[in-house]
């Protein structure tokens, strides 16, 4: 069962329409890698889920390959402005923007976790997002009679992670901030991880109690080194600020297909770094 | 908008960390460089026990200095006393041990409802905005929610928001020229910053403004400022403006 | 705010009637000189909650200390056979024995942790417990109408967590296998600590991503070097065998009286060697 | 027990091995020696990338020598190749992706029911079990649900269990006597050990036996009973017997 796969063949089993959510926070750990490869392969009707992102959710926007995007906040941070793809995405019509508190998300994918089909919150309890979405339903508590706010349980059909390491069994360590990523590899149906490095099994062993990923949940691995980038990666990199800054101010599909091209190079090096091992 | 050796950042700063307690756990999210500050400057001051939380789950990070453009990075992790991340900080605010909440929001009503999310329709917006992350569960929740804004203008503070992201716990929101208190169902003006004036307040807020007296929110201190000078010396507090 | 106490202070904190969970999982760190404190200071009706418990069950079952347990199993393992005292109680009337899968108190602590009044439970679905028990109803999900099974959440009004390293402030590191302890510290409204070391805050800083709990969450600290004992405590000491099976032949209060007044010396020697530093 | 160099402890354990496949994820608990020792055995003959897991979280331990007397205890961790507590690995059952779940039992009948928590009435029993564990939710879940059980006698083997802790996905029973098989609802006997007889099994089961045909269970190989020698050299596979 060999799970270290091409970029390409990895992003092959994402089928069009399905749920995915993305590892990381903003612009921080995203698989933008990844996130360029679905760009690239024209996938469509794709259901995103996460709870804070930026330009994961902004580039696939852009390309038309949402149609809708379920999240607590989609933003750049305060530097780089707003997510304007996916907000002309939603105002357009196009694309169906699913507002959730970041916190609702987070409750869906336990939900998800433990196979149940909602999750109760506490906290959502007043204004619109309870009247305007049918993801969220008040009911009476059976044990005190007290009302209580429902969210929907959202299944990923694949979640996308990136880690700093990962053995070619699956097993991935997450240096730094993990936000929601091992709740996400237990939440989704498939779990694809890039990794900045594919170490051997015996010295990802030496940091066993480290893992946050057991191997047997991985589905697939895919080597790519800046696999992040533009987005910061903890300990490798900081946010490439000018590929940023750059796309940030692109209009056109083609330019951003050419900022896509641009990145094919590095995109698919850990595969010929992988050929030549 | 310099007077006196101290700018609007600098006040905004100065009052929100005055408004902070020893003990309290607080926390930040993305976008929130000021908050970040003013809690640092808390504790550096008279909070040395404040409990900061925020997204990456760096709990007390030692240093802020390095947090540059984000206030979600792994920076705030490095230096940590603990790892506490965002999914057990809404958790702890849930069962109601979450102090104090820093929180954005684009319009704000007179009845202290907040909109994050969009403006005219909701399904299909004139004007889709970021969405309002944690606060339609941590402003219900935590026990008091400070909300800050960099824009003090009547498309902010409106007669009716567009869309109700949330209401609750809100506290105060603090601007660039004064402070709201909300109370019985109502924001007050609290008090005036120093570097504006009752003119100025009412005619950038798009509602009638509620006080008992004129106050004014107090000058930033020597000390503080020389306590900014060294939590901040980048200036991230002032990045938004 | 000094949170390091003696263990009779700590245990004090405990009143009469309160639901009281202890972290380890059976002959495995449970906190048993809190226990043997709780039975020493002759606590009341106290509602004990455990996925898997032993010794620390059996014990304050055996001193009269217990209205009910909330429990998946208790028993020794294998070669010390079972929980007598709590058989008997039970079987008595004198104990309330609630029954649990060890998943639904897992499912019960994670309601508390999210302060929600109940949790969707996937797995129960057939059999008595669900209909002999009042903390589990079936209702129909809002969002399928499929039914589905909730048990009732459970908030612990104290946690007992015994681990290898905590600092002055309470920051606390479980060596090994951390059982439910961590949902434990997050699920009840006040946390205990006993620890076999108190370490300096320059030490635990530089372990600062491998702590459990936070100091924030933690309200008391007790030092009690083989506060587990005569369970086990990974990397310190493994069961005390001969303790185990003394107990085990007990039948009367006094010669578990007896046995309790044996371990007074060892149970507060954190205390003394506290005060003289 | 012992005939041909091998006893029934070793029957049960090659038995139970040979039920488990290559890259499954199989769960023991506490308690459960034998078949920690079958997976392990399993694992290095014919599913070296069975998934091992256990209550105190430790995926695949390298060695089961030092679990001592406890198949619940941190050994299973210290070897280990990640860390997967207990809590996930119910949430994983609940997802329907844990293969095989071991677990016990004290009374079982012939339509497949499991009592684990009471003789007598569940409020005011006449005896009161350890009770069921994890298996309430384990056996509904886990795609396969085998019991294994050190007593063959007719309060074991009854017409009706006196309390349903759970039923479900239960798909083996093995016995020192001889394996069931759950299927169409009823327990089946699959297979007599070589070392007992129909007769045997008959005077000790308090139901009728349903069967095809008369089958024996698999004497343990010479390779299996060398393997068995490394793998559990302190024998924790007879620690019930």
């Amino acid at each position: 069962m060999k799970k270290v796969k091409s970029l390409k063949d990895a992003v092959n089993l994402i089928n069009d329409g399905d749920t995915i959510s993305f590892g990381g926070n903003v612009l921080h750990r995203a698989p933008m890698a990844a996130v360029r490869e679905i760009a690239r392969q024209n996938k469509k009707s794709l259901k995103l889920v996460k709870t804070a992102g930026a330009q994961d959710i902004d580039l696939l926007c852009a390309m038309d390959c949402v149609e809708s995007v379920d999240a607590g906040f989609v933003s750049y941070e305060t530097k780089y402005g707003l997510a304007n793809h996916y907000r002309q995405g939603v105002q357009s019509g196009k694309i169906k923007g699913n507002e959730h508190a970041c916190y609702t998300v987070i409750c869906a994918l336990r939900g998800a976790s433990m196979n149940v089909p909602f999750m109760p919150v506490k906290g959502l309890n007043a204004g619109d997002l309870l009247v305007k979405n049918d993801y969220f339903v008040v009911v009476e508590d059976p044990f005190s009679g007290e009302p209580i706010t429902l969210v929907k349980s959202i299944v990923p059909d694949v979640a996308i992670i990136h880690v700093q390491e990962c053995d070619e069994n699956g097993n991935a360590i997450i240096y730094g901030p993990k936000f929601e990523d091992i709740l996400l590899s237990r939440a989704a149906n498939k779990v694809i991880i890039t990794t900045e490095q594919i170490v051997p099994v015996s010295r990802i062993k030496l940091n066993a109690e480290r893992i946050d990923i057991p191997g047997f949940l991985v589905h697939s691995i895919v080597h790519v080194p800046n696999g992040a980038a533009p987005a910061s990666c903890y300990k490798k990199y900081e946010v490439d600020d000018k590929s940023v800054a750059a796309f940030i101010k692109m209009s056109s599909k083609d330019e951003i297909r050419a900022y896509l091209k641009a990145y094919e190079t590095k995109d698919y090096l850990g595969e010929r770094m992988g050929r030549r091992l | 908008m310099r007077t006196e050796g101290y700018r609007v950042s600098d006040i905004m700063t100065c009052c929100i960390s005055n408004m902070l307690q020893d003990n309290e756990t607080v926390f930040h999210g993305v976008s929130s460089h000021l908050p970040m500050v003013a809690m640092k400057l808390a504790k550096s001051m008279h909070a040395p026990d404040l409990v900061h939380l925020n997204i990456p789950g760096g709990v007390n990070p030692s240093s802020i200095k390095h947090a540059s453009y984000s206030s979600a990075g792994a920076d705030l992790l490095g230096t940590a006393e603990a790892y506490f991340p965002l999914e057990e900080v809404f958790d702890l605010s849930m069962r109601g041990k979450l102090d104090v909440a820093f929180l954005g929001g684009i319009q704000f009503d007179l009845n202290g409802n907040v909109n994050a999310s969009v403006i005219g329709d909701y399904h299909k917006p004139k004007v889709r905005l970021p969405g309002g992350a944690g606060s339609a569960v941590l402003i219900p929740t935590a026990k008091k929610a400070i909300i800050w804004r960099v824009k003090h203008d009547k498309r902010t503070f409106v007669e009716k928001v567009d869309f109700t992201t949330t209401r609750g716990n809100l506290w105060k929101i603090v601007t660039p020229l004064c402070i709201f208190e909300y109370r019985k169902g109502k924001l007050h003006l609290e008090s005036i910053h120093p570097t504006s004036s009752l003119e100025e307040v009412r005619d950038n807020t798009g509602f009638d403004l509620i006080y008992d007296e004129i106050k004014y929110t107090a000058s930033p201190t020597n000390h503080e400022l020389a306590m900014l000078k060294k939590i901040d010396p980048y200036d991230f507090r002032s990045i938004e403006f």
